[in-house]
């Protein structure tokens, strides 16, 4: 309750909310808003802004921009939230082996973790979207499986921290179980920051997503805004507006995802405060 | 200036000060009408626990409050000049010329990236005009190391302060301070962080530099040991006002103020009077044999890895309703050892034989029934404590976790906390709506839940303020009649180890050097470390005999004397 | 006595961190493997990139040539042996080596990536400096505002508005490519086209990294101001400047130098769509076109070399890290 | 046109004029030709590689025998004049004297017979298939060659330019590895230009071949091919003039029209009769519902192909009727005609029983989306928003050119867009995707939907054999009413792919492969 209130009192977490909040009616009113799928060609080929009814213009099939816009953001978010999930689950499954079992579990796991840190990850991604073909799941497990490093070291770091704890060694002295003391005592002590985490890494998802997309390696059936812009490149001398929309949502939705986590990670994670008195 | 006139303009007057917190802060005034002089050569000591803006007017005097606390009233002369009308040039000039000021934390306080040497060298250079040649810094550098009792200045100057002890950090700060001849020293806590030998070490340095220097000293501490080993005139501070200053023989034998009192009371006096009755020794409760462990620190590849012993064939017997204190400085071995008779580190070797059962073979389901019977209470009573769980909660989990019904255990758990002072009510709230002192008070009370047979104590009082710390020492030795419990004190404080144990081990980096009844130790120590260290405990020369008068010369008397007759 | 044992210490680690370039170098050639099997299809097939190349005969050579016939170790071994002699496989689509067609591309990606890292370094941290000096004014919230907008910024739009403006609709810069095609230009002159050309790749670039930089520099900033030593410089009668130049900003720089090597990775990731936006003729530009041949010898080779330049740039900040840090020689801390 | 007048047209044609060079007095010689090639081609020797890009630039290297103007009759290439015996199986072909290779060896009739038979049945899968056709072939001397079919094959005569069967050297090829013969950098052929440097991802210089056999030829000095991977660089070059020639897809369909206005440039969709590029949506006729005729129907009806010109290609084609391209010998217009239709395609969809399900969808069908670029991309969004307005779901996959070439080879697929050159004759370009003998098993660009007719086959057969070409003509007639009934594969565009040039260059489309081309006629006036 102190938590929502803090982060109600948080002016640029509140503007994240808030955006996040727009974003998300966006996506799900969007098949109310534009009915006709927006793969439809409803208007002229590059129709500009405002005429024959597409206030976001046409694009080089006559397509709505708008309409593509506001399905995008469907599919960025469940793409961007899907893989910030499966980082999550990979990330936290390995940074709590490692955090908990330490000596040589921890020595390699945290080996890997470095090299998939380390490696290009949108290199990766391209390597293993094109190996796999691109589809929704590829897609996202792609993301996953590039984005989990950070989770899974702050997961072990977390648990590290938490596992020498005196409250957690106290937990083990009064004869608690392991799994009662990792899932009892680490992990909801563990969890704020890997949430924060987690809702940042949404945002890199995202635009994880759109570069594969714009490097014509999303999804063909989905209408993703990677996709609007990189269809776009090429015709940005006769329709700025096919790039400068879609390229908008991406930059308001990120902008809104971190401005929320960030908010979330000050009003969940007291140190700062505690630092400043 | 002539002589008399240096020695009656006090180096630093403090008049009717107050200090503003921020607004929101748990007072408005962080520091309230204190007024207070310090005169050449002299020693003053600003006392207080925690909060009571003692190092609040030792910042004001440099002029270096954080942002957004400020003087709203009164004045602080520093050497003839207020601080707070100086100019950004003036107030530089001031800082480390006229005054200078080491901090608590030596570590923190020098620059991690820049060898010591560039350190003091910039202090000289920050100051003298002209500015000197390189061969002079050099050469005063140097000196400045010598006299602060480094080894080897040349390598010493080179060196960064991560590859130096804690008292020699402590010891290149005072350098530093001591650059340009400082008239007023300011020290905040400059022992605090530091063992008592180095303590002593370097309060002995800090003396011997005022008597060379004739500086004023203002000296900011919370213990009241300190005081009474260096102090001329002592400044008793609480919530910021001043309770009682005068000189320090005299407050320190007739305090006026009951708070005063309360925490001269309050420091560990090494009484061994009361110690507790005599010991039926059957058969050892808990039996350590042999105990060795070594930390590697791995430092990459192909390098070596840097070994640590904490303990080195560590043995001890406990027996039922005996404390054994185990005392030793930072790096001795001494929590390692609780931490490995609770099996929380894993020894290389030895046994730790517990009710017929060496615990170093016990695994699993074994080892959890085992761990019932010895229970911990650890150093920081804000760690020890899960956030996220109800105090009851904490408390009832221990038993449950042995099979206990959750109503029983909770009802257990409201005696245990109604038993440890506080109310029942506490079991319904979360950890941080308690102070340090309560806080320590539901870990007793949840490590007495699973009735233990053995009790750890694992600095469990060091965190706290004196006050509050005499309070939990009398609550574990209350309890520890009550409930027959054997009790492992873990402290690095001698004097709390000879108030509460029955015996005692000096451990010195992982051996035991000397064991034996807390009487026989404190009183004829038989090894030179132990005597060293007891040598150290501040106050001792004050405190050790309260009627104070007698026999031994002690330090105190002579310096008040010879103080005295300078004057 | 103590430089001496630093310096060795450097060495040292400096050997170990090569060893360990190659065991990563080996990691990633035995998953390249793992990922043409895992790959659907038939890894003769997919090595030979192209119906057109891909009839029958060649198959069979293929296998024949990469022992596909043989046992996975051995499969293994003989790949990992050729690797480590640089022998990245052969593009059939390109009908050349594809080590000669990367290291032809690389000094391009290399001209880029290292300018738009030093840049976004430099600029970075200065204005990240400047913002944490001054934390709470106006200037801070305009540059925290600011980074915050380019952090959440598709570095390939941000190239593709740079070019609407500058070279669509103002006219000033190239909007593509890597130098003026078909002109007898002087080498001082050819020099000043190719820093035209590389304007607005480098510049969009480097500023989601000079917005990360800058954020972590004003934080570290920060920090550092609250540490001890700070008030005893204070203490000590510094200067203003001089504490900010002796005592903050190295201090400060530790943690920004350790992000921006993790963030190396990130920055060549980011160059291969920059290059696909703006035409330049690297790395990043070559995986495109691989990509849309589906060109696997070439995209694992990419992948392979890329990997080993970010943790060579790795290497690099580590010891700059080194130097800035002398704890991190020793071990100690 | 009986035999015996087309063989006398043929040598008639031997002394002819080559159609379409100006004559105008005053070519001079000199001058630099700079244009694009887009892709990078991997290799210059056509003879082992057919990709567009790789044809353009070793068209300037490499010659054949003959060339075709627009109406696709041969015309002299190195061979001055030919002779097609009234049986139609002997072709003796005459070469100009004095031709040489680049490295200054003579080039003689043993290279053409080492290149036809030797080098282009191994590395070439067209010449392959015409040369199978050869019983023999023989050099009786330098400058004769005799080629003997082992049946009569009237299109025989169609696949000696310079992209189906390019000459190279025996001396350097023989005994070899061709394709790993370190002389391929070197791409000595004994065309007009010559390689001088090729800096790869920046541009192929070619100069002037010195030794070449025609007088004066060739009049530039060199032609410069830049690497220009970007559509819109690509077209800023050709605006600025940094680039005077553009051809194929180097400019955008979407940017073509801009340049059909500027001043000093030539547009032109002519030079590529040869190849008649010719697309449709094919469909794996082995499948339900594809194997059902109405659905193929349909589907002709739902592509409305106005608008798929209009908005996909920019106008840059021209509606397909049927298997043969109106540029095209035989074609013939007078076929069924599918207009766009919902209504008409619901009603032949509901007649074969295909009815929507309770979600509305008839079908859900995978579409394997060609990786050849922005334009296929496009073509399969659009056919997948026309199937949706009849109730079917197309399911776009992406794939790789690997996979795309395996799935569609192997019959793995349901629906996918291709896009095949006709070659100048139905026998060579239309036949080889409708006859049943050509249903290959992984062979690409065979008979892969898998359509089977023998009435077809017969008619096929007969016309390739024949060699009257009025007879021909009623046959393919024939052949293209029975298709276009059928719709094995659903005919969508004939590609118009622009040549746009400097006004300043003459002759640079004289035949029928375009900027194909060995351009020694070009000229800078």
């Amino acid at each position: 309750m102190d938590t929502v209130r803090a982060f109600l009192r948080h002016p640029s977490g509140m503007i994240g909310l808030v955006l996040l909040l727009v974003i998300v009616i966006v996506a799900i009113i969007a098949p109310k808003l534009f009915p006709v799928s927006p793969w439809e060609m409803v208007g002229a080929p590059f129709t500009p802004p405002g005429e024959d009814g597409l206030w976001l213009g046409g694009d080089t099939l006559g397509r709505d921009v708008a309409a593509g816009v506001a399905h995008g953001a469907r599919v960025s978010l469940l793409i961007g939230i899907a893989s910030a999930l499966a980082a999550m689950a990979i990330g936290v499954v390995i940074g709590a082996m490692s955090g908990y079992f330490g000596g040589k579990v921890d020595l390699v796991l945290m080996r890997m973790t470095e090299l998939f840190q380390t490696i290009p990850a949108f290199v990766l991604a391209i390597l293993l979207v094109a190996t796999f073909n691109p589809s929704l799941l590829t897609i996202i497990l792609t993301i996953g499986a590039v984005s989990w490093p950070p989770l899974a070291r702050l997961t072990r770091a977390e648990f590290l921290r938490l596992r020498h704890r005196e409250f957690v060694e106290a937990a083990l002295c009064q004869g608690e179980r392991t799994w009662r003391i990792v899932l009892g005592h680490i992990l909801p002590n563990a969890i704020s920051p890997i949430l924060v985490v987690t809702s940042l890494t949404v945002a890199t998802a995202i635009l994880l997503e759109s570069a594969l997309s714009f490097m014509g390696l999303g999804d063909p059936n989905l209408m993703s805004w990677g996709f609007m812009i990189g269809a776009g490149r090429t015709v940005i001398r006769n329709a700025w507006w096919m790039s400068v929309f879609p390229g908008l949502a991406i930059l308001i939705t990120v902008l809104a995802i971190n401005l929320f986590g960030e908010g979330l990670s000050d009003v969940l994670n007291p140190r700062v405060l505690r630092r400043r008195s | 200036m002539s002589e008399a006139a240096q020695i009656d303009t006090p180096v630093l007057a403090v008049e009717s000060l107050s200090i503003a917190l921020p607004k929101g802060g748990d007072r408005e005034l962080a520091v309230e009408n204190v007024s207070f002089a310090i005169k050449r050569n002299e020693v003053v000591c600003l006392v207080g626990e925690s909060g009571s803006g003692k190092s609040m007017i030792a910042h004001a005097v440099l002029s270096l409050l954080p942002r957004g606390v400020g003087i709203v009233a009164g004045a602080v002369t520093v050497a003839e000049e207020n601080p707070a009308q100086l100019d950004g040039r003036g107030l530089r000039r001031l800082r480390g010329g006229k005054a200078a000021m080491i901090f608590q934390e030596p570590l923190s306080s020098l620059n991690p990236l820049k060898r010591v040497g560039k350190q003091i060298e910039e202090m000289i250079l920050a100051h003298q005009q002209p500015v000197p040649s390189a061969a002079e810094v050099q050469a005063r550098v140097q000196t400045l190391l010598t006299q602060v009792g480094l080894p080897n200045p040349q390598l010493l100057e080179r060196s960064f302060p991560f590859e130096l002890s804690g008292g020699q950090r402590q010891r290149v700060m005072i350098a530093m301070a001591m650059a340009n001849r400082p008239a007023l020293l300011i020290a905040d806590e400059p022992t605090t962080a530091l063992d008592v030998t180095t303590q002593r070490q370097i309060l002995r340095l800090i003396g011997d530099l005022r008597r060379e220097r004739g500086m004023g000293v203002l000296l900011i501490t919370h213990d009241f040991g300190v005081v009474a080993d260096v102090a001329h005139r002592v400044v008793v501070l609480r919530h910021g006002k001043v309770v009682e200053q005068g000189p320090a023989s005299e407050v320190l034998r007739h305090p006026k103020a009951a708070y005063t009192r309360e925490l001269i009371d309050a420091v560990p006096k090494a009484r061994l009077a009361d110690i507790h009755g005599t010991i039926a020794r059957p058969e050892p409760l808990l039996e350590v044999v042999g105990l060795q462990k070594t930390f590697r620190v791995k430092r990459g590849w192909l390098q070596p890895a840097r070994e640590v012993v904490a303990a080195d064939g560590v043995s001890l017997t406990l027996h039922e309703c005996e404390t054994l204190a185990v005392v030793g400085e930072s790096g001795s071995g001494k929590s390692t050892l609780g931490r490995m008779i609770m099996r929380l580190t894993e020894p290389d070797a030895g046994a730790i034989r517990f009710g017929g059962a060496d615990l170093r073979q016990l695994r699993g389901e074994a080892l959890r029934q085992a761990r019932r019977q010895l229970q911990i209470v650890f150093q920081d009573p804000f760690a020890s404590l899960d956030p996220r769980q109800k105090v009851g909660d904490a408390i009832a989990r221990g038993p449950m976790a042995y099979g206990m019904s959750r109503t029983d255990a909770m009802a257990l758990a409201k005696r245990l906390l109604v038993r440890v002072g506080l109310s029942e009510t506490t079991a319904d709230r979360y950890p941080h709506e308690f102070s340090g002192g309560q806080r320590q008070r539901i870990c007793i009370a949840r490590a007495l839940a699973l009735k233990p047979r053995v009790l750890i104590a694992d600095e469990a009082v060091s965190a706290l303020d004196v006050s509050v710390q005499a309070q939990v020492l009398a609550l574990l030795a209350e309890l520890r009649q009550e409930m027959r419990l054997a009790m492992i004190f873990i402290t690095h404080d001698l004097r709390i180890a000879a108030e509460i144990a029955d015996r005692v081990i000096v451990l010195q980096k992982g051996r035991i050097v000397e064991e034996g009844s807390t009487a026989e130790v404190f009183t004829a120590p038989r090894q030179a470390y132990t005597r060293d260290l007891l040598d150290a405990i501040p106050g001792r020369a004050f405190f050790d005999q309260p009627g104070f008068a007698a026999g031994n010369a002690s330090e105190f008397d002579d310096r008040v004397q010879r103080d005295a007759l300078k004057m | 006595m103590i430089r001496l044992g630093s310096l060795a210490a450097v060495g040292l680690q400096a050997i170990s961190r090569i060893a360990q370039l190659v065991a990563v170098i080996l990691v990633i050639a035995t998953f390249n493997f793992v990922l043409v099997r895992a790959a659907p299809g038939d890894p003769a097939q997919v090595m030979a990139g192209q119906s057109g190349a891909a009839d029958p005969k060649l198959l069979n050579d293929l296998r024949k040539e990469y022992g596909l016939d043989k046992p996975y170790l051995v499969q293994l071994a003989s790949h990992l042996g050729r690797v480590i002699k640089l022998d990245l496989g052969y593009s059939y689509r390109q009908r050349r080596p594809v080590v000669d067609l990367i290291l032809e591309r690389l000094p391009a990606t290399l001209l880029l990536t290292v300018t738009a890292f030093c840049l976004a370094l430099l600029i970075g941290t200065t204005l990240g400096a400047l913002a944490g000096l001054a934390a709470g004014s106006v200037l801070d919230t305009v540059f925290t505002v600011l980074s915050l907008v380019l952090y959440a910024t598709p570095v390939f739009w941000l190239g593709l508005m740079l070019v609407l403006v500058f070279s669509v609709t103002l006219g000033w810069l190239p909007p593509f490519g890597y130098e003026t095609i078909n002109v007898q230009l002087s080498p001082l002159q050819h020099a000043l086209d190719i820093m035209k050309h590389m304007i607005m790749p480098v510049v969009s670039l480097a500023a989601i990294y000079l917005a990360i930089y800058a954020r972590l520099m004003r934080s570290s900033i920060i920090e550092v101001a609250q540490q001890d030593f700070i008030k005893t410089a204070r203490a000590k009668g510094l200067s203003g400047p001089r504490i900010v130049v002796g005592h903050m900003l190295r201090n400060a720089l530790v943690p920004v130098v350790t992000v921006a090597g993790m963030q190396a990775g990130a920055l060549v990731g980011g160059a291969v769509v920059i290059e696909t936006v703006f035409a330049w003729p690297g790395l990043g530009r070559l995986t495109f076109e691989a990509l849309l041949q589906r060109d696997y010898p070439v995209l694992l080779g990419i992948f392979l070399i890329l990997s080993i330049v970010v943790i060579a740039l790795n290497l690099l900040t580590d010891l700059v890290y080194r130097l800035i840090d002398p704890r991190m020689t020793t071990g100690a801390a | 046109m009986n035999r015996r007048e087309f063989t006398m047209a043929m040598l008639a044609a031997g002394a002819a004029i080559p159609f379409g060079i100006t004559r105008a007095a005053g070519q001079t010689r000199g001058g630099t030709l700079n244009t694009i090639i887009q892709p990078e081609p991997p290799i210059l020797v056509t003879a082992f590689n057919q990709q567009q890009p790789t044809l353009t630039l070793g068209g300037k290297i490499y010659e054949g025998l003959l060339k075709y103007g627009a109406d696709l009759k041969p015309m002299p290439g190195m061979a001055q004049s030919w002779e097609i015996a009234p049986d139609g199986l002997t072709y003796t072909f005459k070469l100009f004297p004095g031709i040489t290779f680049h490295d200054g060896t003579p080039m003689t009739s043993e290279d053409v017979v080492f290149s036809c038979m030797k080098v282009l049945t191994e590395t070439h899968p067209r010449a392959r298939q015409n040369f199978a056709r050869v019983a023999s072939a023989e050099a009786p001397d330098p400058l004769t060659v005799v080629f003997k079919l082992k049946q009569p094959f009237a299109p025989f005569i169609g696949c000696f330019d310079c992209t189906s069967a390019p000459i190279v050297p025996k001396h350097i090829y023989e005994g070899t590895d061709y394709r790993k013969n370190p002389m391929n950098d070197k791409a000595i052929g004994t065309g007009p230009f010559k390689l001088k440097e090729w800096v790869r991802g920046s541009h192929v210089h070619l100069v002037r071949h010195d030794g070449y056999y025609l007088k004066d030829q060739p009049y530039l000095d060199e032609i410069v091919y830049r690497v220009i991977p970007d559509a819109a660089s690509r077209a800023l070059a050709l605006e600025n003039g940094t680039v005077q020639l553009v051809q194929w897809s180097d400019v955008e369909f979407f940017d073509v029209q801009r340049f059909k206005t500027q001043q000093n440039l030539e547009f032109t969709t002519k030079g590529y009769e040869y190849f008649a590029p010719h697309q449709w949506l094919e469909m794996n006729n082995r499948v339900a519902p594809m194997n059902d005729k109405r659905f193929r129907q349909a589907v002709m009806h739902l592509i409305d192909r106005d608008a798929f010109n209009k908005r996909v290609y920019f106008g840059n084609a021209k509606v397909a009727t049927g298997p043969v391209s109106s540029k095209t010998r035989f074609y013939d217009p007078n076929v069924k005609r599918y207009e766009f239709s919902v209504d008409k395609a619901k009603a032949l969809l509901d007649d074969m029983g295909l009815k929507p399900g309770a979600n509305g969808k008839r079908a859900e069908i995978k579409y394997l989306v060609p990786p050849y670029g922005e334009v296929y991309q496009r073509s399969g969004e659009f056919f997948r928003q026309s199937f949706a307005r009849a109730g079917i779901d197309l399911v776009l996959v992406g794939t790789d050119m690997a996979g795309w070439a395996e799935k569609v080879g192997n019959w793995d697929y349901e629906m996918t867009q291709n896009l095949l050159y006709q070659l100048g004759d139905p026998a060579l370009g239309v036949a080889r995707t409708y006859i049943s003998s050509n249903i290959k098993k992984g062979i690409l660009f065979s008979n892969t939907q898998g359509y089977s007719n023998p009435e077809v086959d017969k008619l096929f057969e007969e016309a390739a054999v024949s060699l009257d070409d009025a007879k021909r003509q009623e046959l393919y007639t024939k052949v293209q009413q029975i298709l276009v009934e059928d719709v094995p594969v659903a005919w969508t565009l004939e590609i118009e792919y622009p040549i746009i040039y400097d006004k300043a260059f003459r002759n640079i489309v004289t035949t029928g492969i375009g900027s194909h081309e060995t351009f020694g006629s070009v000229y800078k006036s």
